[in-house]
């Protein structure tokens, strides 16, 4: 590898190229993550070329800790498991893996998100009066529910951070206690099957993370945005006292890795 | 229990009643009995009930093509070919087609239950969400838990308090016995020994908890040949009911080492079908403008299979053009 | 095979010959059977090449089918897996393959049984009061309670034939209702999860069959034993009137079938 | 999670403490991590609760030996070679060791239900029998069952109506979560990949039930090589926590093309340690007379060896004579 270390400036890199780089930076070596297709395996890819080469991914499909030659468009694709450390199916992946307690993080998206980190991935509108459907849960609300870390990857809009989701897919902080359906911390529901929840949440102009009472703050705002911007792309009262500054941009060796190495084809990074 | 019958894809499909519960093989756009699910709309079948842990294009197909009553199931879509399952999308929407949803791992664990002979299966995934939302349970705001449908549970689930270890209180989901599991793979043996060449997905769950299964696969080979490596099988005979020898079911979903998905074509449905409009010109061109699945292909012609074919050093095709660049 | 398909006449055959006949009479074609190590081996080693050449067996270790080319001595043994058609693990054998209701026929051993079919494996005595201890269930008291039927071979003897067990450790076709314990029908305690029960004894004596009511009745005496001799082998009040007379011996094509193609080394077969 | 731990036999032996709970890899007499059994008597721990889908010469050895307090299980013996485990039937019925029975589906529940982390397995396996007789609760009748001993559960059972299809009613059978898994896996990768050639047994489950997992294996290999065929593997790298390289760590166990059971020493066991007298001799002579394992090995000799050492085409050895012809 011959680029450096530092840092790429404005308009050297893409607003996705970031994306990726800040979702590397919070694996840790050693992880456990179980991730979906896209912009996840960019940035668990780049930490195991970088800062967390231990780090092992679990497939939805059922291949674990695979080292794939070329970059899989599906966690499903027969490109996941070549030089994997087991090829197994959906209940090795849910329940071998995620209920028995080994996943560390979760990397997931949604179209909507609320400040507890609670995620819509379902419904426009909801199953009374669908307007339109998504692609439902899948392992999103699984993932979110007993990963231990979980880095929430979003769109920055104001109608997708949203006061109070119209259906909630996936389980953030404050969660839905039924039969009433009233939100209580999730622990309350969880009991001691509670193993985490949402710890970051990563847009194309910030990076947000959740306070004690599980309620979303900035954390840092990406180089070309201002803290302002972030406000007006939210639909809650956003918390940015706790604001630490900018976000670092890719290093010219973290590109360099994302382009040669993790996606050379440019499936997802055009 | 016996050893499986090898019939045609004709005969296979018409054995299913309108009205049947289905499970199929695969995960999203991998190892989908596509062929069956063509010769479904081509024989007009009705109200079927799909259980499905992810639906694909297979299932995109039965419900654009207005064969589907019910969809169960956590995820519609065709990964990053596709993001949303648009014909689903629609029928809902329309209120023609009844859904109700769960998440990957309730869905799993139904499935699991089912294939061991259990009434239910415990689980602590996905609490706290709107799939448990009673006033959600699509199936019940349909009167379908009446108890009159052997298929459909009389409760969307239960919760449980742990008595053992005083761990909090967990959902029990309910088993699924669909009538039919529809299950394609690449290799059966002489005595039905199933292969699958990658993983398994839910596959081996599907095959136990449906009531018959047929298994549409690539080709029959020797059971001597599966037998070397025990291990590495799917499913015995006895557990499987009909064979039917259709290479290229899967189209355009992909087979490992046999063909790659069809990106080309699984792109060009999920726009083309957004509307019914397009779904049905769509139909027109390959399911009922086609007589069979050999008229399908030489649609599809040779160059167009050639380049999807897997190397069989990794399993997948090397020819196919994928990213940007 | 060159040996004939007449039957063998007394003093040409042992009696675990004729064990190993009765039971391979007791397996139909197509059978999927869930059997342990020793004579039920044998009796589906032999059924295999005569009878129900389609038979297809589950070890408790977790091999389906195989066919080994060297008998095995125990259901985990490396034998076990040759030519099979899968190899897992107990979970398959006892959920996958039993609990899901494949089983068609067991074939299980016992210390003890009474009329109903309930067996003993387990104590001399008691939990409360051991004096000794058997092996154990181990799969007996499942395969028992789930295979449609299900061949039990004993040794008779009055005291193993008795009125009461004092341990029940696998189900017949009476069993114990908890918490009382009172017995009841086996459909009571099994619901719709009912699936059948034992449907032969077969002894070194005698072969016999439950009535509709679950209680034990003689069917066939072995050649030079008489309903007598039975009853007085048995320490509850037999019901003979059933008796359709004698056990037909070994043909001398199934003694050449179990000497040279099932136990060839003489590992159950001295 | 992190990658596994290369330790020696003595090392990892010194982990466990007195009153943990042990699992074990194998069934009957395969794949029984005997060495550490040998080398737990040699540390002289005590009071050990061990948790057995089935036993074998390896907890035989443990009992036989006074380290053990509790024995829950199915079965106990060594198939052909030894049809009771007289070691536990002796201690049991003079009272110094607690039994609580289950069937073998009962034992494989609530192994698997500890494994994907429930608190408990439905299954309606060996219903109405006195395995499930609350008067014989051998550990509530010993007082364990008061919520002191997270590795106890408070009830040995409950039973639960089917609520969705009404089947009836079945058992929930509690989760168990032992302390230690000690497994025997012949080969593991330099990663920490398992692999094992043959039936998995409950080994699977064992890794992931267990709080913390020791494999004991013949060799370590590439882990690239493993990983050639990842559908063949038993167990990830950071499911496993301690490697103790340890070759024949599994005699008199057989371990499947590496070498068979070592059925004259068996035998020999089952005959000679009816006794306690004829257990410590045996202690005497094999476990307290030896150093370590290596002077064990020294003991056995090579001939002994060779003749076990298992062909590798077939996994078993052609060269010990088992039957009487």
């Amino acid at each position: 590898m011959t680029a450096s270390n530092e840092y790429a400036k404005v308009g050297e890199f893409k607003p996705l190229d970031l994306l990726a780089v800040a979702g590397a930076r919070e694996v840790n070596d050693g992880d456990v993550v179980f991730a979906g297709t896209g912009l996840p395996m960019l940035a668990i890819g780049l930490a195991q070329n970088e800062n967390a080469p231990t780090a092992r991914c679990v497939y939805e499909g059922g291949s674990i800790d695979g080292r794939p030659i070329d970059t899989p468009t599906s966690v499903g694709d027969a490109r996941c498991i070549y030089q994997a450390s087991r090829a197994g199916g959906l209940y090795e992946a849910f329940y071998g893996q995620l209920h028995s307690g080994y996943v560390d993080l979760g990397f997931l998206g949604g179209a909507e998100i609320d400040k507890y980190g609670n995620l819509n991935t379902t419904y426009v509108g909801t199953p009374l009066n669908p307007i339109m459907r998504f692609t439902g849960s899948g392992g999103n609300a699984d993932i979110l529910s007993f990963a231990k870390r979980t880095v929430l990857i979003m769109v920055q809009e104001k109608r997708r951070f949203t006061e109070e989701l119209e259906y909630v897919t996936s389980p953030g902080w404050r969660v839905k206690k039924w039969p009433s359906g009233k939100y209580v911390p999730k622990q309350a529901v969880y009991g001691k099957f509670f193993k985490g929840g949402p710890s970051a949440c990563i847009t194309d102009m910030a990076i947000f993370r959740f306070d004690e009472n599980g309620e979303m703050y900035l954390d840092t705002v990406h180089p070309g945005f201002s803290v302002e911007d972030v406000k007006n792309n939210v639909g809650f009262d956003l918390n940015v006292t706790r604001c630490s500054g900018e976000t670092k941009p890719p290093t010219y060796r973290q590109l360099e890795i994302l382009y040669n190495v993790v996606d050379p084809e440019g499936i997802f990074l055009p | 229990m016996g050893t499986p019958k090898i019939i045609t894809l004709q005969e296979a499909t018409s054995m299913i009643k309108d009205g049947d519960c289905l499970a199929f093989s695969g995960f999203t756009i991998w190892r989908r009995p596509v062929a069956m699910c063509y010769e479904i709309l081509r024989q007009g079948k009705k109200n079927l009930h799909l259980f499905e842990v992810q639906g694909g294009f297979h299932s995109e197909v039965l419900v654009g093509g207005g064969a589907v009553k019910l969809w169960e199931g956590s995820w519609m879509g065709q990964e990053i070919l596709g993001k949303t399952g648009v014909n689903l999308s629609r029928k809902q929407a329309n209120g023609e087609v009844i859904v109700d949803d769960l998440s990957h791992g309730h869905a799993v664990g139904r499935l699991s239950a089912g294939a061991i002979g259990l009434p239910f299966f415990p689980t602590a995934l996905a609490m706290g969400t709107d799939i448990l939302n009673p006033a959600y349970d699509g199936i019940a705001n349909a009167g379908l838990r009446d108890g009159s449908n052997p298929k459909i549970p009389k409760e969307k689930y239960t919760t449980v308090k742990d008595p053992f270890y005083d761990m909090g209180e967990l959902l029990l989901m309910p088993a699924i016995n669909p009538n039919w599991g529809l299950v394609y793979a690449p290799m059966v043996g002489t005595e039905g020994t199933v292969r699958i060449l990658a993983q398994c997905y839910n596959d081996q769950d599907v095959i136990k908890a449906c009531d018959k299964v047929i298994v549409i696969c690539e080709e029959i080979v020797p059971d001597e040949y599966l037998r070397r490596e025990p291990t590495q099988n799917l499913a015995n005979g006895y557990e499987i009911d009909y064979i039917v020898v259709c290479p290229w079911a899967a189209h355009p979903t992909g087979s490992q080492f046999y063909y790659d998905t069809d990106a080309d074509f699984l792109l060009s449905f999920n726009k083309s079908t957004k509307t019914q409009d397009g779904f049905d010109k769509f139909a027109e061109e390959y399911i009922y403008g086609v007589k069979d699945h050999d008229e399908y292909l030489e649609k599809l012609g040779v160059r167009r299979l050639e380049k999807l074919r897997a190397s069989q050093a990794t399993g997948y095709s090397s020819r196919v053009k994928r990213g940007t660049r």
